[in-house]
């Protein structure tokens, strides 16, 4: 087990609300692989959805403090779970590192000398794993195997897009894949992966993104796919809560289940990670019920 | 005394505008050996020249210097106007106060400042100039062409029946290129095979034609007119003078191995022809996909089975030397790889295809013996989607330039596709129909309405594979709509990129390629088939994606300009070359080593029979690298001395 | 509805605007389509991508101040990574949605859907973003 | 040429020889030459002994792996104890075979 591994951490808002059983699970395999994970003492919104104007910068300040605030704790390396968090603090902080004269007016804007350096290097959870801990070692950990169980990971946009800040191949993402297989998995590719959810028009077009939802959930279906993992709260989202709605247009639709990859690796890792505050039950319901020991299989027994 | 003579052009407005002309050439009046300091509005034309003749007569000059434009312009021209009145033309030099002075300026003090320095430099330089003579070199009446597809087979007939030898280099077994992979041509849908194959024949038949299949050029030495070339034999490892063609080798061969010339859709033998019309017709064995090794032969079935005894495992790659006085470039082309789209599936979707592979589902002779079938299945696809502009005209993941042959290919295939299948559905994402060549739009105009296709004004975004039917994601920017399709089967029109070892070759040659990989051309406009080495013509897509017909047009030009070479006895060459001055050259032989060119060799001096430097003129290119290198100082560059840019660089700070 | 072309002024107010607040070049784009052929939300939108840039190459302001398609972007950058010219269009989307804020439009009429309650921080933070807030 | 791994259009069109691997067990004494370089690898080991207390190759085809009649074994044995018999009739349908 790599020594000494220590990253800062941004939780962001969804992860300690609708989505702590990422944040719980996230923790409890990092802290089995050695990493030591040191939430951020002081954080604010990070700022999402990063801004597209390029003339205003004030959108930018929000995610230029959480950065401000990791350099100024001695933290040179910090991660997100949320990919949105991933995305927006690290569109930010390339203001900081490419010759854009936006870094100057920020700095300036916010009185602050010397200013930020844009030396932070933004993780995501999952391109943290890639860097620092070998396939090998997640599966030495791995005690109930998920044998049998064909998972379709889905990356969405904000991991892969713009390509600034792409963590894999925008057209052909498999950053899951060596973790997926690791716990035992059989990993379903499905061309829907890297397609948007919908994001936000959530909260107003919730008929549109659920036409997205159904084609992503019935792509990874017809692939043969047990259940969806995925590294965003807002997919997840998307992808779980919008079933009903899906439902309505599309009644044929069977359930779903959608999780977080970090879930299925402390699952496989055996590890209590469930907090009060469970998301979505139905779902980790039928996540569950998909998971249930076949008599045959002893891989699905430690499962249970 | 000398007797210098400054003349000054105006070029119109293109030098007169930044610098003033008037005071320059008062300026330039008063330097020292100056006789005559003129100025006129065009230099080059035809008055401007005669007055610098007559000038040159009149005021006796002994060194004129022409300050107008870079010499790479009419370098030429001002040293034939020195020529015709008497004067040796390297005792003529230009001072570029164009395109080194009044382009760059925008201020004209500046520029006037800047441009009398250039000439005063180039005074100084003309001062210490000598004169000097072009030396006579023979010419070697031999040509080379590399690449035996269309473009080198028709510049190596042209050259053969006007009764000149010719060398012609093929990488693979066959001759034929790509256009022997062809089904039917555009736009008169003639057979490419029956229209390619007995050209294919004469070439082999041709009295005058060294044929030297699967082989490559390795090195090339020398200058126009004198090149010596080496070119490696690969062994084929069945004696191309014994095979008779029989075929009695292949039944007993247990390699089954993907063909090339099928683009990967067909069988083949590891001992094969490429396809039954290959020339020579002889037969190769595929070393890497053969049982045996260098060390071990493990099956002797085709040696066993060979009656004309012409099987020899133990053939080693041989080295031929030859010597020719003009080299014809045809390399041709390939497709982007599909592996490079990822949007477009990066190649994982059998169904999935490249405009080659169609093509060899056309051909009679392809290995669906001309049937449209779908790779995965082998069903005759029903809905087919042609997607043009696949890593064409897109500067951010593939080329940028436009690959002028799918539009054209596209339409013929899928009138093809609907003479095969005619209740099947055709669908072509185009951006642009770019057919500008004679009966092409016609042709495209024909196809699109006689044949009732549907062409949709939009780029595709994403193919992904759902069941057994392939999706595609388009657009109808005509009508603004998304388009999705499902599809049997997708032909992707990929990019036309150099052939991968083009390259390679440019650096054996000494010869530049463009930014996308090309060879260059000598001019883009005035001499488009001339590459910018001396006696090294281009012809075909080696330079540039072309269709056949242009395609047979260069090369011919090529091969003319050859011809019009070889029509000399002897070329002149430029005297601006190295020498040794025997005496001082201490034959430490560090120049032997910088020389690029091969140029240098150690030789007994001629006096005192110690080992000093000797030049060839032939090979030296006038680089001048061993002049810099030479610790004693020993190599002079003609035309360019020490004392010359001394004394320039002196004038000029 | 006819485009006159000439005497607009000023010439391409829209145009420049846009230019300005996206740093993109406009006239880059050569129309191919391959932003709207694989847009997520195109089904839902009044014009396709390209059309919207279209409109803005033309000028033409009543268009592109009306056009509710823009709304509808999620700024997946789907188009942006797959444009042939580098055009990054969810940034010209964004320009477009600034200008009609800055020209006071009722900005969106589609009301929240019924059950905020239920949506996770993010969705309503992410979805307030758009107004540039 | 593209690295597609597709199926070939005229694969069916083509035949590759079969052989029939004849062993003399007894002669055998297990110096395995005949494993070594058999190059479709159809030769496995005897799970039982010669009468000369040796291990001897017996035949291992399968759908891939069978014997291309190279007749390369009866080259090395030392022993005459292994040799191939052609018959016509038996033609196998070729794979396409990876490169070495």
């Amino acid at each position: 087990m790599p020594e000494g591994l220590r990253v800062g951490y941004f939780p962001g808002c969804t992860l300690k609300t609708d989505a702590r059983d990422f944040e719980s699970s996230a923790l409890a395999v990092a802290r089995v692989l050695g990493i030591e994970v040191a939430e951020l003492s002081r954080w604010n919104c990070c700022g999402t959805v990063y801004s597209l104007d390029a003339v205003n910068l004030m959108p930018r300040l929000a995610s230029v403090h959480n950065l401000i605030r990791a350099e100024e704790e001695g933290f040179s390396e910090i991660m997100t779970l949320c990919s949105m968090c991933y995305n927006t603090l690290k569109q930010t902080n390339n203001l900081f590192t490419s010759k854009n004269n936006g870094r100057a007016a920020i700095n300036d804007f916010l009185c602050l000398k010397p200013g930020y350096s844009g030396r932070v290097k933004i993780y995501h959870f999952l391109e943290f794993l890639r860097e620092k801990i070998r396939p090998e070692q997640v599966k030495s950990l791995v005690v109930s195997p998920l044998a049998g169980v064909a998972v379709a990971p889905y990356y969405g946009c904000l991991l892969l897009r713009p390509k600034e800040i792409a963590i894999d191949d925008p057209e052909k993402p498999e950053i899951l894949t060596p973790i997926l297989s690791a716990l035992g998995a059989k990993v379903i590719d499905f061309p829907f992966n890297n397609e948007c959810c919908g994001a936000y028009q959530t909260a107003v077009h919730q008929e549109a993104v659920a036409r997205r939802a159904y084609r992503i959930i019935s792509s990874a279906q017809s692939e043969g796919a047990d259940m969806i993992a995925v590294s965003c709260p807002l997919c997840h989202y998307n992808l779980s809560a919008l079933q009903g709605l899906v439902r309505s247009t599309h009644p044929g639709l069977k359930a779903m289940p959608i999780v977080y990859f970090t879930e299925l690796m402390a699952r496989a890792m055996g590890l209590d990670y469930r907090t009060e505050i469970g998301v979505i039950p139905q779902d980790v319901a039928a996540a569950e019920a998909r998971l249930r020991p076949s008599p045959n299989d002893p891989g699905r027994e430690a499962l249970k | 005394m000398t007797r210098l003579g400054v003349f000054i052009c105006h070029c119109g407005k293109n030098i007169a505008r930044t610098v003033n002309i008037e005071a320059l050439r008062e300026k330039a009046a008063t330097l020292p050996h100056v006789v005559l300091a003129k100025d006129y509005l065009y230099l080059c034309s035809k008055p401007g020249q005669t007055m610098i003749a007559d000038d040159i007569r009149e005021h006796r000059l002994d060194k004129v210097l022409i300050a107008a434009c870079s010499p790479r312009l009419h370098g030429k021209t001002f040293a034939q106007t020195a020529q015709r009145a008497g004067l040796n033309p390297y005792l003529l030099d230009m001072a570029n106060i164009r395109e080194h002075c009044s382009w760059v300026h925008i201020d004209g003090a500046e520029g006037t400042e800047k441009a009398f320095s250039i000439i005063k430099g180039g005074l100084g330089r003309l001062l210490y100039a000598e004169p000097l003579e072009p030396f006579q070199s023979p010419v070697t009446k031999r040509v080379l062409v590399i690449g035996g597809g269309v473009a080198g087979i028709q510049a190596t007939l042209d050259i053969a029946n006007s009764g000149y030898e010719v060398y012609l280099v093929e990488k693979s077994p066959s001759l034929g290129g790509h256009m022997a992979q062809l089904g039917e041509t555009f736009p008169t849908l003639d057979c490419s095979s029956c229209i390619l194959t007995p050209k294919m024949v004469e070439v082999s038949q041709n009295e005058h034609v060294h044929l030297l299949s699967y082989s490559e050029v390795t090195r090339i030495e020398g200058n126009i007119g004198q090149f010596q070339v080496t070119v490696r034999l690969r062994p084929r490892y069945v004696d191309e003078t014994l095979c008779t063609g029989c075929g009695d080798c292949v039944p007993t061969c247990p390699v089954v191995v993907s063909n090339e010339f099928d683009q990967g859709l067909g069988a083949r033998k590891a001992v094969y022809l490429p396809f039954p019309q290959a020339v020579p017709a002889v037969y190769t064995i595929d070393w890497d996909a053969c049982l045996n090794t260098d060390k071990l032969i493990i099956c002797e079935n085709c040696y066993k089975d060979c009656e004309a005894k012409a099987i020899n495992f133990l053939m080693e790659p041989q080295e031929k030397m030859v010597e020719v006085g003009a080299v014809v470039l045809a390399t041709g082309y390939e497709l982007m790889p599909v592996a490079r789209i990822g949007e477009y599936g990066g190649d994982e979707y059998e169904d999935v295809i490249d405009g080659l592979q169609f093509e060899r589902m056309l051909s009679a002779s392809g290995p669906t013996g001309g049937v449209v079938r779908r790779p995965s299945d082998g069903r005759i696809p029903q809905n087919v989607v042609f997607v043009q502009c696949a890593g064409s005209r897109d500067p951010e993941h593939g080329i940028p330039y436009c690959s002028k042959v799918c539009c054209m290919y596209t339409a013929k295939h899928a009138l093809l596709y609907k003479h095969a299948v005619p209740d099947g559905q055709v669908y072509v994402f185009y951006i642009d129909i770019r057919a500008a060549g004679k009966g092409h739009e016609e042709f495209v105009q024909k196809v699109m309405s006689e044949e009732r296709i549907l062409y949709l004004r939009g780029k595709v975004s994403k193919i992904f594979k759902s069941g057994a039917k392939l999706v595609v994601w388009g657009a109808d920017t005509l009508s603004g709509r998304q388009v999705e399709i499902e599809a049997d089967l997708v032909v992707l029109a990929m990019a036309v990129i150099p052939s991968s070892g083009s390259q390679k070759l440019a650096r054996t040659l000494h010869i530049a390629s463009d930014l996308s990989g090309f060879f260059s051309e000598a001019h883009p406009k005035l001499r488009p088939l001339e590459s910018n080495t001396d006696g090294i013509f281009l012809a075909g897509a080696a330079q540039f994606a072309k269709d056949i017909t242009d395609t047979v047009s260069q090369a011919t030009g090529a091969a003319g300009k050859a011809l019009s070479l070889l029509a000399n006895d002897f070329i002149k060459l430029e005297p601006t070359i190295s020498e040794v001055e025997e005496g001082i050259c201490r034959g430490c032989g560090l120049c032997v080593s910088i020389c690029p060119f091969g140029a240098v060799k150690m030789l007994p001096s001629t006096r005192t029979g110690a080992m000093v430097a000797g030049i060839n003129p032939i090979l030296c290119k006038g680089c001048g690298l061993c002049t810099a290198g030479c610790l004693s100082g020993a190599v002079t560059l003609k035309g360019s001395s020490f004392k010359q840019i001394f004394a320039q660089l002196e004038e000029m700070v | 509805m006819k485009i006159i072309l000439g005497n607009s002024h000023p010439q391409s107010l829209f145009a420049q605007r846009i230019e300005a607040l996206s740093r993109q070049k406009l006239f880059a784009c050569y129309q191919c389509g391959k932003c709207s052929s694989g847009c997520p939300m195109a089904e839902s939108m009044d014009l396709l991508p390209n059309r919207v840039i279209r409109e803005a190459q033309l000028n033409n302001g009543p268009v592109i101040m009306s056009c509710r398609a823009v709304w509808f972007c999620s700024s997946c950058f789907a188009c942006a990574v797959r444009c042939p010219k580098g055009i990054d269009i969810a940034r010209i989307m964004e320009a477009v949605r600034t200008l009609q804020m800055l020209d006071g439009k009722p900005i969106t009429e589609q009301p929240f859907c019924e059950d905020t309650g239920t949506l996770p921080q993010i969705a309503l933070i992410s979805h307030f973003r758009k107004f540039n807030m | 040429m593209p690295p597609v791994k597709r199926k070939l259009f005229n694969l069916d069109q083509y035949q590759v020889p079969r052989g029939k691997v004849q062993i003399i067990s007894e002669r055998c004494k297990g110096c395995s030459l005949c494993l070594e370089y058999c190059p479709n690898k159809v030769l496995a080991w005897s799970t039982d002994y010669n009468f000369k207390g040796y291990r001897y190759p017996v035949l291992e085809e399968t759908e891939e792996k069978y014997c291309i009649s190279c007749r390369f074994c009866e080259e090395v044995c030392p022993d005459f104890a292994i040799y191939v018999t052609t018959e016509p009739e038996l033609t196998a349908k070729p794979q396409s075979t990876q490169r070495k």
